[in-house]
Parts: structure tokens; sequence; C-alpha cells
């Protein structure tokens, strides 16, 4: 079951990402690449000799594998399909960001190594964008876990799940505050610029810049399942529907068409905002994350305040 | 907002029809391919663009690929930041003595396999500048080149034949 | 009783002849060993209770009970590996060399005494004999100016903390009717005691760094040498989270410390932020970890206002889960702070710098230094599956509790405590990744960088051993817990978590959540090796090394790679409102850039308080008329205050 | 020289001997020991330093600087001492002549003041070569240490760009000294794209000389072209025929439009607005097609001709125009006030990128950067030639400076000058299309066209059989370079992108 669920995680990452840049194309009256074309430059990636930089260390080297381990593990810890996942018993939603934060250290520790200037600058505005977002990411899942009592993923969308979707303000606050920092994480408009190719004002991509071959193809394959992360994980406790609570294949393949419904969904959202936002100024970001985090404290303090039920 | 929508929403998709990719194309626009990337790169194709002493003249046709007309992404070709991610050098310009150096920097960095494709007349042999104390006349003075593609500058068009065919996609075509 | 005296021994027998220093560091570093053992003997099923030791015709007992277990476990850790590091770290440092076995033998001997005091009187000799065993050791290079005042600085907070603690210890023997401890226990709930509670917790908050009086800590512990900061950082810092623990759920039996709780919750948030965002813009290695010990301190107290809160609404079970947070996050950051200290005195031998802007790239000169300081910072980041996320995950799953209380205000505080967390967690994985990249990372930024050499193998096997149980308590939490249960039996009478397994770790039940650290790690190996495995086939292990691209010109020079500050520079921007930042270009040809960060307590704080004092002190001068008259008219006055005093 | 302005008088009365080259255009013979003064003599009078460059006549070697105000323009010519080939140096009254100078050093040995470290010259030959007097020897890959000014100081560090770009730009390094963000200063280091145009250049026929004019610059080959043209003109006297000249504003006017509308897009697109950086390439992309399919060339290049210019337009042709001009307006306007009332855009633009209106006029910009900081010069206001003596010119001005300023000034400019065009296809008049060339003599003119970017001024000396002797053409790019220095400072790293495209100096303009 675990293999099966990595596997397909895997698989389907790098769809979302090309779905996206697909509706991306079409809003900019063109017809763009298809779909699949993020598993083919992969390919291509994965076909290319990595050259490595006289000045980086070992670290250089192993910092793509584990940032690949460690966002596919969390990514696959997660209530995909079913409610019941198979790592939920040893993990919950807190130790995910935690091995979201070793990745992102990961990224950062490459891109600093091999000590060039690009490397330092893209990590410098990442330390700054992460260290604002990763908090509010926690106490957004913090208060969801609340609402449960628990912060087992699969008791906790389960418990969604039981008792409906109300319209809670926690939610809505909650739902608005990570709705912002996955924009961030992702490196997404208004944030960041994917489509940039000025090393200058870029952030993630300026930490990318020293990698290639496997090792970039999996820093960008790493990106794609974080995507892909923050897709299901916004789908699970926003939209918790057509989730199976056991693995019947009937079930299941309800489960996926709900589960590509609501990804697809999401990606129209994406790619709207980036057609209609251009990028916000560097230290302009710091104030939206600052808002995505009062945002999250309001949604706590609404959950403690006006929905308690203990 | 709306209005921005509205815009978008108004025009129609206008990008071209893809190229028609024969030897005959080719020949017409005086494209010469010597070599052509692997099959991996058939649908995915990263492009590093250097400008090794041209009048910016190619570099605005370049850039005209990246319009809704011409839409290069739609063949899964993007232009990147690094050399490390590029599988083609891109090169335009008589390649002045000056950037020679930087030039052959650009193609180290590159991974394998590699390939570069020299735009304009002036990458092909010179052009109008030719081979002074300041030119050194042509990329392949400096780097191999696979792929040459003429014109002062290339239109887009050409442009875009040169890149497919760099490719290898009219050998499937 | 037998770690004391080594340790004494160890401080004699330094103060002898040079030939003895050997085996003062032995008789040291047995010390440790024993107070290991004594630890985890009493701690693995040894007597249930305690040991009580009654030093002869003296009538103070010295108790081993398991809170002094477990205290002694980071110090038998930290003093038996820095025994092991000292020899080779003070050969390398001749100037600085000034003999510091003496005050070092008996610094940990009053830690130890501490410790183990059950009475009044030990307690306050061990105490003192710390606060000035460690100034000894501050100013160990008292030749420098900046050493003599952090000196200074220190001796004036260690003594105001003393006096105030005596008056705190006073008031309890007052009203226990004696310094034993054994009658304080016993002694019903009082105004005074609660008063008594107060104080000592803010002697208690003075010793570990705790905001608003933090100020001393950032300059006395880069002061000394490296093995006496793991030393001070993490052990000393732990024996005023004892005290606060002893008294708060021992000692004293208050039922209401509703007030108490939540100012340690405030400060320990506080001291969380602030000292997260000092470490942040430090440029000094050791000021970043100093800073950054406020951090945790702050972190400790906040969960043990967090323990006091549940036991004060009565919540028995989620008191004694936060107490266990509290007590494993000081074992963790024990561990964890003393190998970054000894790290960064390996980096300070290496490249006669503490300055982070003089580093870089040592990781290829100094790969097994670099890998331990690595995992450190990696722990000290709370990154799962290092240890210092163990107990952080814990922090937050007592705080998740906080639906189980009826009042609705404190039921508030805790998420805000909770976000105050999450903040801070962010911020110190960015701090601590800003300190190992400064410094091993990237190019060398000076000479003495680029010809680092590698540690002697007796230093790296300390950091490898603390490293070692950083790791062994990272994936084995539930060990830990195992033990700290004890105490939380002994202090609340509920285990710190309901099931603990060498294995697995849950909290509560396993529907709310549960942590295996050793099977999340297996995961990850796996998919990593697994990844590895199937792109490096032999054909494609091949690998071409090339220059570093700086856009088509030349190798990138060391100039050109980030420094510290400017890596620090966008969240500085961020928090600017908690430092005082001065920027300014200045000559020659205004190409010189002048930037001074600051704390900016010391602003808000201490300079109007240093300017009352100040003019208070010269109204008091005008007071200096000399005339005996006027003299004479004061000793009636403050006779009459007194008889007034007395009387009421 | 009745009607002269007062300070063109006294700023002859220095000169040994002086005449009119042609309209408005007056040519001053100095001695070399008055060249010092004349510096803080003109920058007094408030003179725009507008190029300068050197020569060889009759094997002595001699220096042109040209200053200009109101549409004016004097040419001041010293010959160097010969012991010491050099003349004092200007750049401390006119900070934008210290490239100048070292370029004329690089190619020509002539020296300025004491310190003359390269500009021009990388490693491509030795220090004391002069590739345009003597042949020199090319250097393989010489080792090239420029000294680049450091700061020093806690936390401060260099980030080096180029000269390879990430983007499809030009090559040219900059050097900037960043602490953290903000930017402390930017050096920049040009001469990459140094292919030797002036070299080129001697020994041509007048009609050889237009094609490499075009490729000065492409974005602005019309603007070069015709300057060239112009010059040759000037110099032996002709006039180009009435409806050349009109097709001659008409293809300028193009052009503006043309790169205006790429700058719009490419200013949005470098912050991230795709939106407008797709509709404004779309909308290029259809008015390049509209050239390419009526003058047979997209860019516009060898389309003007010693004489007059080398397409001509019928009926059919100019149908055509019209409903492009049109379409053009009318989808113009419909992006255009998007742009300047969507506030996440302007954001990002206002107040970046601050060029003042003291700093712009002691840098002598010219075109946009100069009009976006309040400085009302424009060529085909100053100096209406034909055909913008028919059509008057206003020059659309802002005041702040900023990177919004700019983008203001260009999309003002898009809709005039698409007004102008359908005005000039009114007034085309009937006739041939170019003017039959004279055989040839020594002659010397000048030509000052205001290009997309702004004033150029070309000069062309032709010698005996009237091949070209010499031809320099001063792109405006030689003052917009040092301006984006100054602009930046005080901005942070992330923005100097957006700074940078909102200058758009071009670098094949001024590396030659």
């Amino acid at each position: 079951m675990l293999p099966l669920q990595i596997l397909l995680f895997a698989l389907a990452a790098p769809l979302l990402n090309g779905w996206v840049d697909m509706l991306r194309a079409r809003l900019q009256n063109r017809r763009g690449p298809s779909p699949l074309q993020p598993w083919r430059n992969l390919r291509r990636l994965f076909a290319k000799e990595p050259v490595v930089p006289h000045t980086a260390s070992w670290l250089f080297r192993m910092a793509p594998y584990v940032m690949f381990a460690a966002t596919l593990l969390a990514s696959s810890a997660l209530p995909m399909l079913t409610v019941q996942t198979p790592l939920a018993s040893v993990t919950d939603v807190l130790v995910l960001t935690g091995f979201l934060t070793l990745a992102r250290v990961a990224l950062m520790i490459g891109s600093l190594d091999p000590g060039t200037a690009f490397g330092g600058l893209g990590a410098s505005r990442e330390l700054m964008l992460s260290a604002l977002a990763e908090p509010t990411l926690l106490l957004g899942l913090f208060s969801l876990a609340m609402t449960a009592h628990s912060s087992n993923l699969a008791v906790l969308v389960g418990h969604l799940l039981d008792t409906g979707m109300m319209l809670r303000p926690s939610f809505l606050f909650t739902l608005l505050a990570l709705l912002m920092v996955a924009g961030v994480e992702n490196g997404r408009l208004p944030a960041d610029n994917t489509t940039t190719h000025l090393e200058l004002t870029m952030v993630h991509e300026a930490m990318v810049l020293e990698w290639s071959g496997r090792h970039l193809a999996l820093v960008e394959w790493s990106g794609h399942m974080k995507l892909l992360f923050y897709g299901i994980l916004l789908a699970d406790l926003f939209a918790p529907w057509g989730l199976a609570d056991h693995a019947s294949p009937a079930m299941l393949a309800l489960a996926l068409l709900c589960l590509m419904g609501k990804l697809a969904a999401l990606g129209v959202v994406l790619a709207l905002t980036e057609a209609l936002l251009p990028k916000m100024r560097l230290f302009r970001a710091p104030g939206m994350l600052n808002l995505a985090f009062l945002l999250a404290v309001l949604g706590l303090f609404s959950h403690v305040i006006l929905e308690h039920n203990p | 907002m709306i209005r921005i929508l509205r815009t978008i929403l108004s025009n129609t998709t206008c990008t071209d029809a893809p190229p028609q990719l024969d030897a005959h194309a080719l020949e017409q626009a005086g494209i010469a391919v010597r070599r052509m990337l692997d099959a991996q790169c058939r649908a995915s194709l990263a492009i590093r663009q250097v400008d090794a002493g041209s009048c910016n003249g190619c570099e605005l046709e370049i850039g005209a690929l990246e319009n809704p007309y011409h839409d290069l992404e739609r063949f899964g070709v993007r232009f990147v930041a690094s050399p490390r991610h590029a599988d083609a050098l891109l090169v335009t310009g008589p390649v002045s003595r000056h950037m020679a150096e930087a030039l052959l920097r650009t193609w180290d960095a590159m991974a394998e396999p590699r390939l570069v494709i020299a735009a304009g007349d002036c990458a092909c042999n010179g052009g109008l500048f030719g081979t002074s104390y300041a030119s050194l006349g042509g990329v392949d003075q400096v780097i191999p080149v696979d792929v040459f593609i003429p014109g002062c500058p290339p239109p887009p068009e050409r442009l875009l034949l040169g890149i497919l065919a760099a490719m290898g996609r009219h050998v499937r075509a | 009783m037998l770690a004391m005296g080594l340790a004494m021994a160890a401080g004699l027998s330094a103060a002898g002849p040079r030939s003895w220093e050997r085996l003062a560091l032995q008789l040291l570093g047995a010390s440790g060993l024993c107070s290991l053992a004594a630890g985890l003997w009493l701690l693995l099923g040894g007597p249930s209770d305690a040991v009580v030791m009654t030093l002869g015709v003296i009538p103070w007992h010295l108790i081993l009970d398991p809170l002094s277990a477990v205290f002694l476990l980071p110090l038998g850790a930290v003093v038996s590996t820095i025994a092991l590091y000292a020899r080779p770290y003070l050969l390398h440092i001749e100037t600085g060399f000034r003999r510091p076995g003496v005050a070092t033998g008996f610094f940990v001997a009053s830690m130890i005494l501490v410790l183990l005091a059950a009475h009044a009187f030990p307690f306050m000799l061990g105490w003192e004999g710390m606060a000035l065993a460690s100034y000894l050791l501050v100013i160990q290079h008292h030749e420098e100016s900046a050493s003599r005042q952090a000196g200074l600085i220190y001796l004036l907070v260690a003594h105001m903390g003393a006096l105030v603690l005596l008056l705190a210890f006073g008031l309890l023997a007052h009203g226990a009717g004696g310094p034993d401890f054994a009658q304080w226990r016993a002694a019903p709930a009082s105004a005074s005691a609660m008063a008594a509670l107060a104080l000592a917790c803010l002697a208690f908050a003075a010793k570990a760094g705790l905001v608003p009086l933090h100020v001393w800590l950032p300059l006395a512990h880069p002061a000394a040498p490296s093995h006496i900061s793991a030393l001070m950082s993490a052990v000393m810092l732990k024996i005023a989270i004892y005290g606060m623990v002893r008294l708060c759920f021992d000692l004293v039996s208050v039922q209401s410390a509703l007030g108490l709780a939540v100012t340690m919750i405030t400060t320990g948030a506080l001291s969380m932020v602030l000292g997260v965002v000092l470490a942040l813009v430090q440029q000094d290695i050791k000021r970043v970890l100093a800073c950054s010990s406020i951090e945790n301190l702050g972190l400790v107290t906040m969960a043990l206002g967090l323990a006091l809160l549940y036991r004060t609404t009565g919540h028995a079970m989620l008191a004694a889960m936060a107490l266990g947070a509290a007590l494993l996050h000081v074992l963790n950051h024990a561990l964890l702070k003393a190998l970054l200290f000894l790290g960064a005195g390996t980096i300070q031998q290496a490249c006669d710098t503490y300055d982070l802007g003089r580093m870089g790239g040592l990781l290829r000169r100094m790969p097994a230094s670099g890998g331990l300081f690595l995992l450190g910072c990696l722990g000290l980041a709370a990154i799962p599956p290092l240890n210092g996320f163990a107990s952080e995950w814990l922090l937050f799953q007592a705080a998740l509790q906080s639906w189980q209380m009826e009042q609705g205000i404190l039921r508030s505080l805790i998420p805000l405590a909770a976000a105050c967390l999450a903040l801070t967690t962010a911020l110190g994985t960015a701090c601590l990744l800003r300190l190992f990249a400064s410094a091993f990372l990237g190019q060398a930024r000076s000479r003495p960088a680029r010809r680092a050499r590698e540690a002697p193998r007796a230093m790296l096997l300390a950091q490898g051993m603390l490293a070692a149980l950083c790791v062994l308590s990272g994936l084995f939490p539930g060990l830990l817990l195992m033990m700290l249960n004890q105490v939380t039996v002994a202090l609340l009478h509920h285990p710190a978590v309901q099931t603990a397994s060498a294995l697995i770790i849950t909290p509560v039940t396993a529907t709310q959540a549960s942590y295996a650290p050793l099977a999340v790690l297996a995961v990850i190996m796996i998919i990593a090796l697994c990844t590895a495995a199937l792109l490096h086939t032999r054909k494609r292990a091949a690998l071409r090394r090339v220059q570093p691209w700086a856009c088509g010109l030349g190798p990138p020079t060391a100039r050109m790679q980030i420094t510290p500050a400017a890596l620090a520079m966008p969240l500085r921007q961020v928090f600017a409102g908690l430092l005082s930042i001065h920027e300014r270009l200045g000559s020659p040809q205004g190409r010189r850039y002048h930037l001074e960060i600051a704390d900016r307590t010391w602003d808000l704080l201490y300079a109007p308080v240093a300017r009352f004092v100040m003019s208070l002190s010269r109204h008091a001068a005008r007071l200096q008329s000399g005339r005996v008259r006027l003299y004479l008219g004061f000793s009636l006055g403050t006779l009459l205050v007194l008889l007034w005093v007395m009387s009421w | 020289m009745n009607n002269s302005p007062a300070w063109l008088q006294e700023l002859s009365a220095w000169g040994t001997s002086s005449r009119m080259l042609q309209d408005r255009i007056l040519l001053v013979t100095v001695a070399p020991e008055h060249w010092a003064q004349l510096a803080p003599e003109a920058s007094v009078r408030q003179l725009r330093f507008a190029g300068l460059w050197a020569d060889v006549r009759d094997e002595k070697l001699e220096v042109n600087a040209c200053l200009a105000r109101d549409g004016w323009y004097v040419l001041l010519r010293a010959t160097p001492l010969d012991g010491t080939m050099g003349l004092p140096s200007w750049a401390r009254w006119y900070p934008a002549a210290d490239r100048m100078q070292r370029h004329a050093h690089d190619l020509w040995g002539v020296r300025f003041g004491e310190c003359n470290p390269p500009w021009t010259r990388h490693g491509a030959w030795k220090a004391d070569e002069a590739p345009l007097r003597t042949p020199v020897t090319p250097q393989e890959r010489g080792r090239d240490r420029y000294p680049f000014a450091t700061f020093s100081g806690e936390g401060v560090y260099e980030i080096p760009v180029g000269p390879v770009h990430a983007g499809i730009i030009e090559p040219g390094h900059f050097r900037f000294s960043v602490a953290g963000e903000d930017i402390l200063g930017l050096e920049e280091r040009l001469g990459y794209v140094h292919k030797g145009i002036e070299w080129l250049a001697c020994g041509r026929k007048p009609a050889a000389l237009l094609p490499l004019a075009s490729r000065v610059s492409a974005d602005s080959t019309v603007a070069h072209s015709w300057a060239a043209a112009l010059a040759l003109e000037c110099a032996l006297g002709i006039a180009p025929t009435a409806r050349g000249v009109v097709l001659r504003g008409f293809l300028a006017e193009r052009e503006r439009i043309a790169n205006h509308l790429g700058d719009v897009g490419a200013i949005c697109g470098d912050v991230g607005f795709a939106f407008a950086k797709m509709q404004c390439s779309r909308l290029r992309e259809e008015w390049l097609r509209c050239q390419h399919g009526i003058f047979g060339h997209r860019l516009l290049m060898d389309c003007i001709a010693p004489g007059g210019v080398a397409v001509d337009l019928d009926a059919g042709h100019i149908r055509l125009l019209r409903a492009n001009h049109r379409d053009m307006l009318q989808r113009w306007q419909n992006i255009a006030p998007i742009l300047t009332d969507y506030p996440p855009l302007q954001d990002r633009l206002l107040n970046t990128g601050r060029l003042s209106t003291v700093a712009a006029r002691g840098l002598g910009v010219s075109g946009y950067l100069a009009r976006a900081s309040g400085l009302s010069l424009d060529v085909r206001h100053d100096r209406p030639q034909p055909p913008y003596d028919r059509h008057p010119v206003q020059p659309c001005l802002q005041q702040r400076g900023d990177v919004a300023a700019r983008l203001q000034v260009r999309m003002a400019e898009i809709s005039a000058s698409v007004r102008l065009l359908d005005a000039l296809l009114d007034d085309l008049p009937p006739g041939p299309i170019q003017e039959p060339w004279p055989p040839g003599m020594a002659a010397e003119g000048v030509g000052v066209v205001e290009g997309f970017r702004g004033e150029i001024v070309t000069h062309v000396r032709l010698d005996d059989q009237g091949n070209v002797a010499r031809f320099f053409p001063r792109d405006p790019s030689w003052f917009a370079w040092p301006a984006l220095e100054v602009l930046v400072g005080g901005n942070i790293v992330a923005d100097f992108p957006v700074c940078n495209k909102s200058v758009n100096a071009s670098y094949s303009g001024c590396d030659l």
C-alpha cells in the first residue's frame, strides 16, 4: 500500500504543474505546452550528465536526494484517496511540516554550498519567506487539529468528513492563510515568479542555478510534489468529500475522480491568480505573510472562542 | 481585474499553426543541420541564449518567439537562466573578441549532451562584420556549431524551424 | 557525592603544578561519568524514590531524587565530554592559557551541589559558588576590555539574582519554620510562600537569561573558552530551570499559581522570539549560540508555565505532558548546545576567529567537524527525526490539548503561545542554517579559513559522542521519556506520555497523535537510497567538475558570495522593530559601509534605568553638602522611618 | 551668425576659427591649451554635453566634442600637441564625457588627463595599441583585469552579473556592491559587443555606409541610418526628396512605436505581469508583420538610402497601413488604461529607480529618460527638420523620473506617434523617393535625429574620393548607462531588472 501511494503521488505530481502551465498559456492567448510537458522535461534531465562546480562539497550532491525523499515522505503521508494512510500511525501533521522544512533546508544548503552570488541571494530571500510562511502553516494546521482534537491526519480528515462542512469562521480564516502560504511556498506569483529568466529577481530559481542533470531533475520533481502536496492538503482539509474510507476499487476510483476535480479547480484558481497579478515587491511579501499569519491566529482564536466544544 | 479578464477573454488564442517541417522547408530557409539532439530532447528542450556581439536584431527576433503568435513553449522549448540547465546554446553575433572567452565558459558550463545553434548571418559566417581586430567572424571559430540559421536577422519563423530541426523533429515528421 | 568530590579534586589538582593538568582533566571526566552513572542508576530502576545523604555532623541533606537525576544526566554527559575535549583545545590556545582548571572544577562541583541540595544553605552555597566560579571563567581573557565588561555585567546580574533568591529563601524558611526542603514541602500554602516563589522565579529567570534579564548572556558566554561556554550554556542555565521546577512543582505547594503561570508563558514566549531574532543577526559564532540559548530557555520556561497552568486548572495529566516536554528539551538542548559550542571551539582553533564573516568553505577542509556541526544545527533547528524536533513536537502536543480547559481566556492564551513557538521554530531554522552555511559552505573568506585543518582526534571524539547521543535521543525519544515519566509521576502523579516505547511515542492516545522517528527515518532512507540506486547506474555515475557559473566571467571570488550579515538581511528588515539597526556609508569616497545592530532592550529598558540611576546619584551627590547638621537630620529621619517600619 | 544666441558667440570667441557647418551647427576650432577652460565655460552657460570622438585628418590626431543647447549644436575641435598626444579631461564638469574619452583613448590612443583606465578595450589588443590608427595584433584572450571600485564594511558583497545575462539580451557586465538586498553601488563594465563598426566604416562608399549604420543598434536601425544619411547629405549639401523625407519620418515613427510597445511589455514582464507582456508582444508582432508585408523587413533595416529612402508606398499599401493604425490605436486604447490604473502594477513601478531632474540634466540624458525626469528635450521639437517642421511634436513630459514615469512617457508617445503616422500619410507628397547621389568630394556633416531612445548625433567625414573617412554615430545610450548607475542607488537588487528595462540602453550602440 505504502509503495503504491508513494509511486502514484510521485507520478501524478508533474501533471498538476503541467495543467497550471497549460491554463496559464491559454490565459495569455496562446496555445501553450501539453500538460505532460513537466514529465518530458524530467525525462530529458534524467538522461543528462550532471555537472558539479569545483567549489561544491558532498552536500551539494546529496541535497537533491534528501529534498526528494523528504518531500515524497511528507506527501505520501497525506490521505490521497483513502482516509487511512499507511503512515498515519507513525507521523502526524506536525511531523509532515517538519519534513517539508527538512526538504527546504536541504535546498538552501545545496544552493549555498558552491558559494556563488545568486545561490546566496536566493537563499537569503527564501530564508525570509519560509521563516514567515512556516509558522502560518503550522498554526493553520494547529487550529484544524484543535477542531478534531487530533493531529493525526487520518483522524483529522475523518473527523472533518463526519461532522460535515459547516461554515466556520475559523475554517475561512485558516483557508485564506493556507492559500497564501501555499502560493509563497511554491514560488508562485505574487511572491515569486516561476517563469522569469532574471537572476536578480528570482527566489526559488536563483537557488537551483548550479544544479544540472539528475540533480536538477530531482529538485524540480520535488517542486512539483510540493505543489501537489499543498493541493492535496488543501483539498483534504477544506473539501474532503469523496475520500474513500475503505479500499474497494469502486470507492478508490470515485476518490480519484473527486481528487482530480478538486485539483483541476485549484489549478484554475492558481492560473487565474498568476494571470492577473504582477509580482509584488520583495519587501512587501513579508507584509502578505504577516497578514496570513494574523489570519491564522485569528482562525485559531475564533475557533477557541466561538466554536469551542470540549 | 475584470478589465484584464475581459481583455483576455475577448482575444482568442492567436498562435500560428506549427511550421511544415521537412527537408525542403529547411533547405528553403537555408538552415544547415550537422547534428541534432537525441530522442529525449524531441519534446523538451532548454535553450541558453548568448549574444556574442550581435546588433540586438537577432535578440529582438528571438524574443519574438515567446509571443503568442509563435509560442515557442508549446513545443516544449524553454529559455533558461543557467547554462547548467540548458541542452542547446543559441548564439548570435559574429563573436566579438571580447565575448569569446565568456562564450567558451558558457559552453563549458553546460552538461552533456549539448548542442550549439548559430542564429543570424553574423553567427554563421561573420556577416557584415566579418573578421577584424574586434570580431572573430562566426561562432564556429570558437565552439563547434551544429545548426546554422541564416538571416539578418532571421525572422522568428525561420528561428523556430531551426530550433525544431535541432530537436530532431523533422526526422520524425 | 563521589562526582562532586572528584570535581573538587579536579579543581584542586589543577591548582597544583603544571604536570597535574592531565590528572585534573581526568578527574573532571571521572566526575562527569559519575554523575551520569548516578543519574542513570536512579532513573533506570535504582531505588524508586530518592537517595539521601547526610554529611556527618553538619545538618545538611543531599538528596538524589529523579528530578535531580534528570539534571545530572546532561551535566554528566557534557562534563565528561568537555574533559576529553579540553586538553587538545587548551593546548592550542597558548596565549590564553590561564589554567582554568581550578575554576572549572569548582564550577562543576557547585553545580552538582545545587542539584543535590535538600537544604537552603547548600543550595545557596552551590549557587554562589557557581556564580563566582563562572565569573572567573568569563574573565579568563581579562586583558580584553570586552571580556572585563562582560564579567562585570555578569557579576552584577548574578549577585542581584542571588540577593533576590536569598530573600525568597528567607521568606520560605520563615513560613515553613526552617531551611530544610522537607520542611518547605510540608508547609501549607500561604501568601508569603507565593511571594517567595515569585521572587525565586525572578532570580532563576535572571540566571536562565530570560527577557528582559538576558542582556548579560550574549556578552558573558562567548567571553569564556569554548568548552566552558558549552558548560555554561548547556548546563548552568539548566540549573536555573532545575530551580524553577524544584520550587514550583515540588517544594512550594501553591494551589493557584495562575499569575505566575501566565507570566512564565509570556516571558518564555518573549524570550523565544527575541532570542532567536538576536541570534539571527549576530556576527560572532558564539554569540549566535548564546542568543539561541535565550530562545531555548524561553521555550523551556514556556513549557513549564504551561505545565503550571495545567496543574492549576486541575489537568495534572496535561501538566505532566508539558513538564515532560520541558525536561526533554532540557536534555536535548544541553546535548545540542554543548555539541555546537565545542564545534565553535573547533572552528576557532582552525581559523583563529569567532567572526562568521571570516570563515566559509570549512566543510571541504574539515569534513568531520562540519558533519558534526551540521548535525547539531539540524537538531537544534528542530528538523525531524533529530532530537530537537521530538521535544518541540511534544510541547506542541501539550498545547494542542488546551481544548480541555474550561476558561476561555486561558484557552486562547495557549494558542498564542503556540503561535510564538511556531514562529520561533521557523526563525530558529533560518538562524542555524545561516550559522552553518556561513561557517562551512561556500568559499573561504579569510586566509586562516583557507588554510584550516581538521581538528585533533580527541576533540572530534568528544563532539562525536555528543552527536551520537543527539542522534540516539532523536531516534529513541521514548527511552528518555520513560525515564522522565518517573519525575512527572513523582511530582504530578502522571506519566509525561501515555505510551512510550523505544520505537514510538504516543502522548495521549494513538488516535490523537503519535510519532515514530525511527520508522520515518527508515522510510526516508529507503526512498533516498532507492532513488540514488536507480539513478546511479554505472553508465550514468560519471559527473563532470567545472567552474562555478558566474555569468561568463571567470570563477567567482570569495567576495562574490553572500556574507552572513547579508544572508540575514531580509529577515532582519522584517524584524527591524525588535532591533536597533544603524546603517551608513562613510569615507573614503562613501565606499565604506557601517552596520551596527544592537538589542533594543538596551535602548528601551536599560538606558532609561541607567540614566535614572545617574541622575539619582547626581541628586544624591547634592546631599553630600558636608554640613554636620544636615547629616544629623538624615540620621534622625532614618531612625524614625525604621521605628515606624518595626512597629508596623 | 547674426541671429545666433549670445552664449554661442561667447563660446566661439574661445576658438581660433569658427564656421557654420550646416543649419544651427557650428564648428569651432580651439587651441589645445584652451581645451581645459572650455568645459567650465560651457557648463556655466548650461550647454549639454552631446558627444566626444577622435579622428585623424592629414595624419594629425584631432578631438571633436559636441555641445548642445536649445537645438543648437557646437562642435569643438582641438588637435592634441604632438608630443603629449593628450588633452585635459572634461569628466569633472561633464561626468558623461568620461566613458567617451576612454573610448577615444582605447581606439585612437588619445589621452585625456592622467588616468585612462580601459573602457572599450578588454583583452583583445594591447594597452599601447590604437586599432583605428595602426593595425593591431589580436591577443588570444589576454587576461583582462578591470579595476572595479570596491565597497568595504561588514556584510558587503559583490554580485557579478553578466556578460552572459540570463534573459535574451545583449552582453555587458554589472558589478553590484550590496549590503543584503540594498544596492550600495553599481558599476557597469561594457564593451563586450565591440565589433569595430568605426573601423569597418572607413573607406566605404556612402551607399555602403547605410547598411552598417542600420546595424549600429538594430532597434534604432531607422534612426541611425537616417542620422547617417542626414550627415552625408549635409556634408555634400544636397536635400533628400520631399517624399523621401516624409517616408523617413514615417519609418522612424513606426520604429518608435514598435520599440515602445516592446519596452512597455518588457517592463511589465520584468515585474511578472504576464498579461501586459503578452498583449504588448502580440501588438508588436502584428505591427512587425505589417512592416514585413509592406517594407520587406520586419525591423525596417536598409529602408533608408542616401538622398531619400529605398522603399515606396502605393495606394494599396496606404490602405493597409491606415487599417493597421486604426486597429492598433483601438487595441492600444483598450490596454493602456489597464496599465496606468492597475494598483498592484503601479505599486511596483512608482518611486522605483528615480532619476531626479538635476541628475538627469547633469548626466546629459535625452529621450524618454530625460522627458520622464521633467527635461523637455526632443530633437523633433527643438530642431524641427523635415518632416517635423510641418507636423510639430509636443514632448510628452513627466516629472517623477521613476520607472512609472518612463512607462507613462512611452505610453503617451505610442498614442501620439500613431496619430502622427496618419498625419504623415495624409501629407505624403508625390514624386521620386531618392535623389541621385553626386560625385564625391572631401566634406563633413553632422546628422541629428530623435531615435526612440533619444537624440542620435552622427558625424561623417568624407575623403577626397567621397569615401567615408570617419563615421561616428553617438547613440543616446552613452548617457543612459551612467544614468542607470545613478538611478539604481537606494533601490534593492530585486528591483534592478525593471530599472534597467525602463532605461533600456543599447549595448551595441555604444560598444560599437
